[in-house]
């Protein structure tokens, strides 16, 4: 198809998707009427079943935990694939940047910069720690905390420190970390079936709801979550940012 | 509080538009993290903290990032094709 | 008016990112417009489980019992957020690649059937 | 190494799923995630729940992988772990979506499945193509999700509830109305995205034939009919209550199978590319297995699983032997290719039998499918079906016996093939088929044949189907309640006819197919009037199929208009 006739068969069926679209829509509640039942019962019964106050946190980790496994595995499959695209592209290319190449190759940056960014990357990993540790208690967990902690590694990045990057986070420690985090789940997942119940059940010691300690197994898979999250965002913006670096050689200028 | 919420969904409208519309993809990743953060604050509106920070964290600042880079590996390609070409 | 609104915008969103793919002329283009589509998937969810005076579902300095919204939306959007992500990852890597190979982001000169 | 563990980790999951498909036999076996059963009919957790239809498509895809594992054996060197590694997050999606129980928990492994699945179609970097027909793939299918989710969305605003049976009940108080109605558009859109129904499946040729064997063996074998299995499973466990009064919904569905077959059929024909003729193969087979879906009845339901699991392995074996003439002669195009296979007389013959296996000759299980399916297509006053059959078993058959004659007979008109030779036409990788590659495509073909031999399966299959189809029974055994009863017990299928339909498309295949080698033995008369008749058709048909990414959405919007269109004229 031209791009004309394009845009005009697809406005024209849009049109109706549209009409149909409405038509569905208006046959729900009004907004901000909720009927329920499935988020009312769990709103009742989630704090004096699992001690998570975080009533989210005890749907995405415990009552719908498995739902969120397949999560993982969603964003561990996305690193692998983005990794077997990018990689073996890599290869191609035959020359890996060195550290030296990279060092020259690293954006230019000026040193307030560098200092703010490096300053502001203790309380990025403070903050995040700080997310996935208090996931069944308040709003964050491992998946936002994860990628703040990403963002941590990036903040290193910017500040012009990309050997700093490299050491801190090589390849095989982030891949590591993603893959132990998604086993990790699965792992806290089969002691429910050692306990002799079912998988992912939530055998471990629940605690008094509003305690960090508190939740049983939800503070646990939060950590390893957001292990993987972590290991994942990195792996995936160094990726990117391997291709940057490995195609401009060394001595030019940009 | 009503009038709140209204303003932010015309905005959330406006702004997902804004995005379809920017057609220069550095200047679209830079619309789309200003709606990343407008979803974000809807989220607020919703009660939806846990949503709000992870769509914060992932719309307005990690997935622009990542179209930025992209972005930035394919500018990179470009400058080393054109010079083949001018060594040929 | 505002009982109708989000479902509205949510509707509007998944057309206009669908628009935006459709005539886009640049790959990069064309995935950020897949996760405005995508978006409107959040405004739904949110939408159907929201309910007019309740807290957030978190009972840390409010009681049990309080009106909140449903957790399990939150949970489902949660999902969907990574979901999305993830996916706009990979698109980007193949678009890369696919710049690698063709020498171009424009889907309208990538040539048509290979046989 | 590497390989070994993959191989056994694959034919182990294989192995577990045949055992679920026994152990689900007298019912469904339902697992409840965390241990959180259901309280009062309000399901709160997440449930597998595992009958002999999903365990059937589940074991398939074991297979499959392990199959497609083995094939590759030696073939990957670089990126073997991490090919590996996606491999097997494929299958676990793949499983996972064939066994739950809960809408939301299919559309996150059918996301697990399809990321995996994007990465797997474009990662041969050095090609250009299979980075443009994983981009149209990832990004149609992407569009395709994103409908299934809106359809969960509205149906979670409806009921408030993800659990399938949970659904149905809810649903079941009331007739159907725009908003149940509009549900089902889009998740059943959202599933004919994947399963590549006309006019939906503009993404696969690409995505399909330029995939690497082992990848693409999962693709035309499984991954299609998953889209099919889907909609099958959402239609009877959540809408059969409201839209069970609906007489037209039959029509709506078979439009939509006869055009997917037909297009197909005709599109298999037109390719010189042999894996892109078994992609367009693959949907008009997906034709074929909605047409017995769209019954909506146990037998036609029973036979469309049984064909869709038999057509999986023979596609599955076709795809390997493919992946054999690719690695051997470097090349896949049939014109090209002519008398260069005379060599691979085993490859023919594996191509040769898969072609059998497509017209769904007996002892094929193909052929019990399609039996079935014809017979409740009788029982359901549709009888010209089975001409469909016919006609589409004939063309896909015809294609591969065309290229299998050409390549390996050195058959047809030397002009062709002559104006496509390339540069490189002696290069002979190595001499013969190695055994690691050959071995699964016989395994394959013959799984295919057994199922064909196996003793009462018709009746086995349409008991299951029978389950599959009863909402209350499936209901009852996820949220408690009374037993169900036994279904009754099914009476075989007269084979006598279905035989003689089956040796008809196989003859007319070999016709259709000499007809196309030797066309100077037809006569003239007939040539030089049908040629001019048919040839603007087929370039009008290949115009439309030379599609980028904003067409492919662009269908896609369409066929979710016009289906719409047909739902709300049939439920007024």
């Amino acid at each position: 198809m031209s791009p004309g006739l394009r845009r005009r068969v697809f406005l024209a069926a849009a049109a109706a998707a549209g009409a149909l679209l409405l038509w569905g829509l208006t046959g729900l509640p009004d907004y901000g009427v909720y009927n329920g039942p499935y988020g009312d019962v769990l709103n009742r019964v989630a704090v004096a079943e699992r001690s998570a106050t975080n009533v989210v946190a005890a749907v995405t980790f415990d009552y719908r935990g498995v739902d969120t496994m397949g999560e993982e595995f969603i964003l561990f499959a996305a690193v692998l694939g983005v990794a077997i695209l990018l990689r073996a592209q890599r290869d191609e290319h035959a020359e890996p940047p060195d550290e030296d190449a990279a060092d020259r190759d690293a954006p230019a940056t000026s040193n307030a910069v560098r200092v703010v960014g490096l300053a502001l990357v203790g309380p990025v990993v403070l903050f995040g720690i700080y997310l996935v540790a208090h996931g069944h208690l308040t709003p964050g967990g491992g998946f936002q905390g994860g990628v703040v902690l990403a963002t941590a590694a990036l903040l290193v990045y910017l500040s012009g420190e990309y050997v700093t990057l490299r050491r801190v986070s090589p390849e095989l420690a982030t891949d590591v970390a993603e893959s132990v985090g998604a086993a990790a789940y699965v792992g806290i997942g089969l002691l429910g079936v050692a306990a002799g119940t079912a998988f992912l059940a939530n055998v471990l010691p629940l605690g008094q709801p509003g305690q960090l300690v508190s939740a049983g197994m939800i503070p646990p898979i939060n950590a390893a979550v957001g292990l993987e999250v972590a290991g994942g965002f990195v792996l995936l913006l160094s990726e990117f940012l391997e291709q940057t670096l490995v195609i401009r050689r060394p001595g030019e200028v940009t | 509080m009503i009038v709140l919420e209204v303003a932010v969904f015309l905005l959330v409208g406006a702004a997902g538009t804004a995005v379809v519309l920017t057609r220069n993809p550095v200047n679209q990743a830079i619309v789309a993290s200003f709606y990343g953060l407008v979803l974000g604050i809807m989220f607020f509106v919703y009660q939806a903290p846990d949503v709000a920070l992870s769509q914060i964290t992932v719309g307005a600042v990690a997935l622009p990032l990542m179209i930025l880079l992209a972005l930035a590996k394919v500018r990179a390609l470009e400058g080393s094709r054109r010079r083949e070409d001018e060594d040929r | 008016m505002l009982r109708f609104l989000p479902y509205l915008v949510a509707a509007w969103l998944l057309l206009a990112g669908l628009y935006g793919i459709v005539t886009s002329r640049n790959l990069v283009h064309a995935i950020t417009c897949l996760s405005v589509a995508q978006s409107s998937t959040y405004i739904l969810l949110l939408s159907v489980g929201f309910e007019r005076g309740g807290t957030a579902p978190i009972f840390l300095d409010v009681p049990v019992g309080t009106r909140a919204v449903d957790p399990v939306v939150g949970a489902l959007t949660l999902t969907d957020v990574v979901v999305g992500a993830t996916v706009s990852a990979l698109l980007l890597a193949l678009a890369v690649q696919a710049y690698k190979h063709n020498g171009t982001l424009d889907p309208e000169r990538f040539g048509g059937e290979l046989d | 190494m590497a390989d070994a563990a993959a191989v056994a980790t694959a034919a182990v999951v294989a192995v577990c799923c045949l055992a679920l498909l026994a152990s689900s036999r007298d019912g469904a076996v339902v697992y409840w995630f965390g241990a959180w059963t259901p309280r009062d009919g309000i399901a709160l957790g997440v449930a597998f729940a595992v009958d002999p239809v999903g365990a059937a498509v589940a074991t398939l895809a074991g297979v499959l992988a392990t199959a497609a594992l083995t094939f590759s054996w030696r073939i990957f060197e670089a990126v073997r772990t991490l090919h590996h590694g996606l491999m097997l997050v494929f299958l676990a999606g793949i499983v996972g979506f064939c066994l739950s129980g809960d809408l939301f928990n299919m559309f996150v492994f059918y996301e697990l499945f399809s990321v995996a699945a994007y990465a797997l179609a474009g990662y041969q970097t050095t090609d250009p193509g299979p980075v443009r027909g994983a981009l149209n793939f990832a990004i149609t299918n992407s569009v395709g999700a994103i409908l299934v989710l809106a359809g969960i969305a509205l149906l979670y605003g409806r009921t408030g509830a993800l659990n399938l049976a949970q659904l149905g009940q809810s649903l079941a108080t009331h007739p159907a109305d725009g908003l149940v109605v509009v549900a089902f558009l889009l998740l059943m859109v959202g599933f004919f995205v994947k399963a590549a129904v006309v006019p939906f499946h503009f993404w696969l040729a690409d995505a399909y034939a330029l995939a690497p064997t082992v990848v693409g063996v999962l693709f035309a074998g499984v991954v299609s009919e998953l889209g099919l299995y889907a909609v099958a499973r959402v239609y009877w466990t959540v809408f059969s209550g409201p839209l069970a009064g609906v007489q037209g919904l039959r029509a709506v569905l078979l439009v939509g199978a006869v055009t997917t077959a037909l297009v197909g059929g005709v599109m298999c024909v037109l390719q010189h590319h042999l894996a892109r003729m078994l992609a367009y193969a693959t949907v008009s087979h997906v034709g074929l297995t909605l047409a017995g879906f769209a019954l909506l009845g146990p037998a036609g339901t029973g036979g469309a699983v049984l064909y869709l699991v038999a057509d999986g392995l023979v596609k599955g074996a076709l795809f390997i032997s493919v992946g054999i003439v690719d690695h051997h002669l470097r090349d896949t195009d049939e014109l090209r290719l002519a008398g260069r296979g005379r060599h691979l007389p085993w490859t023919a013959a594996l191509l040769v039998a898969g072609a059998l296996g497509l017209a769904g000759v007996p002892p094929f299980g193909t052929f019990l499918g399609k039996a079935l399916m014809e017979e409740a297509a009788l029982e359901a006053g549709q009888p010209w079906l089975i001409a469909l059959f016919v006609t589409v078993a004939a063309l896909t058959s015809a294609a591969l016996l065309r290229a299998t004659g050409r390549i390996f007979l050195g058959l047809g008109p030397a002009r062709e093939a002559a104006a496509r030779r390339g540069p490189d036409e002696s290069a002979v990788r190595h001499p013969h088929a190695h055994p690691t590659q050959v071995a699964p495509a016989v395994a394959l073909l013959a799984g295919a044949v057994a199922l064909g031999l196996w003793p009462g399966l018709t009746a086995a299959a349409e008991e299951a189907a029978g389950r599959f189809t009863d909402r209350p029974a499936y209901a009852a055994a996820v949220l408690g309640g009374a037993a169900a009863e036994a279904p009754a017990a099914h009476p075989a299928v007269p084979l006598a006819v279905p035989a003689r339909w089956a040796a008809l498309s196989a003859v007319l295949g070999l016709a259709l197919a000499l007809a196309a080698l030797r066309p100077d033995r037809l006569p003239a008369g007939l040539r030089d009037r049908l040629a001019p008749a048919v040839a603007p058709a087929v370039a009008a048909l290949r115009r439309v199929h030379a599609v980028q990414i904003g067409d492919s959405v662009t269908w896609l919007v369409v066929g979710m208009a016009g289906f719409g269109a047909l739902l709300a004229l049939v439920t007024r």
